[in-house]
């Protein structure tokens, strides 16, 4: 297996359905010549021309809707937003279009699209270029929600979301775009709605998403030296979430953190929480849940401050010993 | 323009239809029959119909909340519609959506829209479908002198227009949106003078007059089809009812909804019609008849439609 | 002590803020001679005029824009979004302006605004005019967000909203609007983050907000003719969020039951119950928690439909005799 | 117009300040000294210099993620410009908000934003609170020809025309929105021209010529000052250097940046300084080694400065 960078393996994905797919295309602000602000799309428009890989104009809402308008016709949108801060702006087409389109229209239609963009901190760009507002998305039937983590899960999810018929918000991570993984030659798909036991563990189980997986993925390595065995699942994709796989994991382990690097307040890992304490996993609790999670902060732009308000790998190592021991 | 009788016939049908099925849908309401709001069109039917009648049967449209009349003109099944409206498993919507959302996709209906400018990069979208597509279709994009001071405006038409895309965007300058009139809202004399900030034509039209309308928005139909890209075509017009089912109209004065109610789109277009020799009073006359028995007909089918299940109220969420 | 509607009480509270500073203003859609789609501002226009009852486009970013605006720079703008669906269409300006300024600007500005919208369904307007979505904004660090469920609280809580310094998310009930409850003639404020005991019980506790909290108190009624007696706590607002009153309730009942009316999936009602389960309160818990949540479904239109997708006070008697039965 | 001697040497060093303050960024981002990333105005200096020079020094102004010219020209410190740039406690923002955010609202700074068109509706609430308190102050409110194609350029310029409020929009029309060019995002011949649509002046403006920045602006200020509503200022300009820092300017030629960097506005200002017997050499100079003494405080109190307390970075989330 070749092993190349999270972008490249998203790009790839992108690409290979476009081949497979003439209903797929590109859009969004600088995708182009330019590749996109993290050069995602990068040498698309070589490869396919400006029909189907195109600059827009710097309309996020338009954007949006250009997608559901033209997914609800026949064409399979992949419209880009520079950063998910900017989805805000497209909001009603997201929220109350693309998401509803079916349903109030008795599910007599379907809007494939896919809504990708960046998220997260660490790059010094601060409050309004850094949010995980992933929650937010989550919160809105309609829409899918998928937040990859390796190479390998975001080739095979936005293969799968752009064959998906639904409007999949795609959350990739800017600390990621650099990662370097395996990924098969050969086509695969990475279904939506099934969670990734990331590592196998007998003490304890770290729920981690986007960023978070390499960082809980370290944390273990660090605590197997201590004698500490955990579990690191990734959900992968947030709707459709896959319950079962971690309810296993919790009435194996007995014990779990839940590892988010968006605000705690009502983020992913509170709902996270409430399932399992609704579910039969609740008897097996042999401890509070412990969410480890991004400060109720904005994100500030030093880079001490910035580095402060998200959960880091030292982080994870704490509170996993805090809670074992 | 070399409009048939039969075409003539047919617009004048198509009024009368929307006219009788908006006052259907008023009685309901008064009846307690209906739930929920909704927004009626009576007095604008000339802006529906003759905008609608420049199309071809597969062109897409896509609707506002006031937008039982553009679904008629497109040719839906007034049978569905009223059902829809009665929240029945029989409607455009299987109930789900009521009013504000009926759509018929398939026939090119993309759908009424509840949000004010919703709908206006959902046209965007599907004229860059056709584009893409060659499939030659052309989009009607329909919305309110309200939603014309919403950003979805002015970033749908500006994207429309760089991309030339075969869509048309026609406002139905109703001179309210609510209760705020034109004036208060809107900052320019006329909503068409905003085309040339995207450069496009803007044609201004008497919005009570269908033929004007058809004329006006079949240049700009033709053009969208041709690949000259989009226009925006104004038509001032008057909504006679109230804004929704909760309205008690105390913005507008009675003088002026009575002056325009003597503007009337229908019985000026069958004055036409009769003084110019184009159809006798028995023909209108049939048609009067045959709009009522359809009414009729709708109604029944409605009230007899079976409500849908509650059990299935989960469907149709995700694809 | 007089007996009025939620909408007088809140127009009273307004008005009251209004004749108190002149910094006070109202903006939105309609609200000047309609006086707003649902009559809250009703008469406001003749009594203050037209620069300070103001009528706006249906432009809602630049509503709330104007009013991040007018309050960095010394003006106390109240302002309606008709539907809080149409935040949505603000939401930019909401999440990365309001709620960010201060903070952005190194805590040296402040955005004293509220920002005012009914919410919930049961009106037949389907899915783009009903939605809860007030999840949304609890995650976002700036905001505080308000959901008031009497004519008491209403009043209070429109007053502490329009006299805080930071942005205020202030969330009604269309069905509340018309409900009525006593309210005293002296002026009073009820402060942000102070939840409220509805009704004290020893059995279980129910955390009920907005249109949930008569509901719990109806069931709390019928429940308590067979012999059980409810705690019913409606926490007010959600930021800042008293965390204190539930902990205690729920270490006196052992037993909780959350009822919200928004989507299940990720809605306040998960961080209530991740906050719940994090606290010292999770010892005591003799019952997994559950929430009684509307269906992760858009609103329908049928009028049977639209009940059956959020909890109604059969359901919470229902639940409430299964945790205890 | 009378533009005092003073006044335009105060511009010329405002330009030169702005330059020579861009030109240290962008050496503390090659040096890494720099985190994030920055957007510098070099070639721009003209716009921002000529429009905020019309205003008094408490009217306010709105700006952009390409900002730092703004702040300069509204009379910042370049002191504590610098040490927020360095991410510093002593930084406008106490080191939380970095080049895309700098603002001073007590001084009438608004605020850079790091969303496009971000800020355009918060000029608008502004002008509003002039109006509402009579306290006679203007809000120049700039953004960019890519900004023009958001929605909040719309309902922003309608919401001030049609309530008459005190802003003036000046828009820095530098050819590209990141890497798309104008012609290919705007569909307006000019932005200028979207002014009809909202019954405004449209003023269209060589953006490297500081006087007639000046010129234009100021009539568009005293108008708005006078009660007259808003206008829109177009200032055709360019950047010299990339976007931000990681732009490798594939989608610009050689060429054309260097025919603009032949319209320098600095150079061509002194010139027409010395050639109009305005300035001599040596008082330019004396202006230019002043600048340059400042920049170099600038660096040392920023580099000296104490970084923020990881402790406290939960202060200032709520007031
Ligand atoms: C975004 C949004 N804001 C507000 C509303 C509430 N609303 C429904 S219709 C309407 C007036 C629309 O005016 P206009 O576009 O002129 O259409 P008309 O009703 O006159 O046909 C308003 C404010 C809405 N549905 N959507
Ligand atoms: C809403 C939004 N979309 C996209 C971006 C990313 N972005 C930052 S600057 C920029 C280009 C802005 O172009 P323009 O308004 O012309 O200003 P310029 O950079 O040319 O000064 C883009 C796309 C953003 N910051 N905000
Ligand atoms: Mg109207
Ligand atoms: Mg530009």
């Amino acid at each position: 297996m070749a092993v190349i960078t999270y972008i490249q393996a998203l790009r790839d994905g992108i690409r290979e359905e476009m081949h497979r797919d003439e209903r797929v295309f590109i859009m969004g602000e600088d995708v182009g010549l330019y590749g996109g602000a993290f050069k995602v799309t990068k040498g698309l428009l070589e490869e396919f021309g400006e029909e189907r890989v195109r600059d827009t104009p710097i309309s996020e809402a338009a954007i949006a809707g250009a997608a559901v308008g033209s997914a609800l016709t026949g064409m399979r949108p992949v419209a880009e937003i520079m950063f998910s801060d900017f989805m805000t702006i497209a909001m009603d087409q997201i929220v109350n279009q693309a998401a509803k389109i079916r349903y109030m229209f008795g599910g007599k239609a379907k809007v494939p699209m896919v809504l990708r963009a960046p998220q997260g901190s660490g790059t010094g760009a601060a409050a309004q270029h850094s949010q995980t507002l992933v929650a937010l998305f989550t919160h809105i039937p309609g829409l899918k929600v998928v937040m990859p983590s390796t190479p390998y899960d975001v080739k095979g999810l936005i293969k799968a979301a752009i064959r998906d018929d639904n409007p999949v918000i795609f959350m990739e991570h800017k600390l990621l775009y650099h990662t370097k993984g395996e990924v098969p030659e050969e086509e695969y798909i990475v279904p939506l709605g099934k969670a990734d036991v990331k590592r196998e563990g007998e003490d304890i189980t770290i729920i981690a998403g986007s960023i978070m997986v390499p960082r809980a993925l370290e944390a273990a390595e660090k605590l197997e030296r201590k004698g500490i065995e955990v579990e690191v699942i990734d959900p992968r994709s947030l709707v459709p979430f896959d319950t079962e796989t971690i309810i296993e994991s919790v009435i194996k382990t007995g014990r779990v953190i839940i590892a988010e690097d968006d605000c705690k307040n009502a983020g992913w890992g509170a709902e996270v929480a409430a399932k399992i304490v609704e579910s039969e996993a609740f008897d097996y609790l042999d401890a509070p849940i412990k969410r480890l999670a991004g400060l109720d902060t904005p994100i500030p732009y030093n880079p001490n401050l910035e580095r402060a308000v998200v959960p880091q790998v030292e982080d994870i190592v704490k509170a996993v010993e805090e809670m074992l021991g | 323009m070399n409009l048939t009788k039969e075409k003539r016939l047919e617009m004048y049908s198509q009024m009368l239809k929307i006219r009788r099925f908006e006052e259907k849908v008023d009685e309901f309401f008064k009846a307690n029959l209906m739930w929920g709001t909704c927004h009626l069109c009576i007095g604008e039917e000339a802006t529906a119909v003759g905008a609608i009648a420049t199309l071809n049967k597969d062109d897409y449209i896509t609707s506002t909340h006031r937008g039982h009349g553009h679904c008629i003109a497109k040719g839906a099944s007034l049978d569905k519609m009223m059902a829809e409206l009665l929240g029945k498993e029989t409607g455009y919507c299987r109930g789900r959506g009521g009013s504000m959302h009926i759509a018929d996709v398939e026939s090119g209906n993309l759908g009424a829209n509840g949000v004010v400018g919703g709908g206006i990069p959902i046209a965007v979208g599907a004229a860059l479908s056709s584009k893409m597509k060659k499939d030659g279709k052309v989009t009607l994009c329909f919305f309110g002198d309200g939603a014309s001071n919403n950003g979805t405006f002015h970033e749908s038409i500006n994207l429309a227009a760089v991309w030339k895309l075969p869509v048309v965007f026609v406002v139905e300058n109703n001179l309210y949106g609510m209760s705020v009139p034109f004036r208060k809202a809107c900052s320019a004399e006329n909503i068409a003078d905003r085309a040339k900030g995207y450069s496009i034509p803007g044609y201004i039209v008497d919005g009570n007059d269908v033929e004007a309308v058809f004329e006006t928005v079949n240049k700009a139909v033709q053009d969208a089809r041709n690949g000259k890209g989009p226009s925006l075509v104004e038509c001032k017009t008057y909504r006679w009812k109230g804004h929704s089912k909760s309205d008690n109209n105390v913005y507008r004065t009675r003088e002026e909804i009575k002056a325009w109610m003597e503007k009337c789109p229908i019985k000026r277009y069958k004055e036409k019609l009769i003084a110019e020799g184009i159809a006798t009073e028995e023909e209108l006359k049939q048609i009067e008849d045959d709009v009522e028995k359809e009414i009729a007909k709708a109604e029944e089918f409605a009230k007899n439609s079976p409500e849908p299940k509650v059990e299935d109220v989960m469907d149709g969420i995700y694809a």
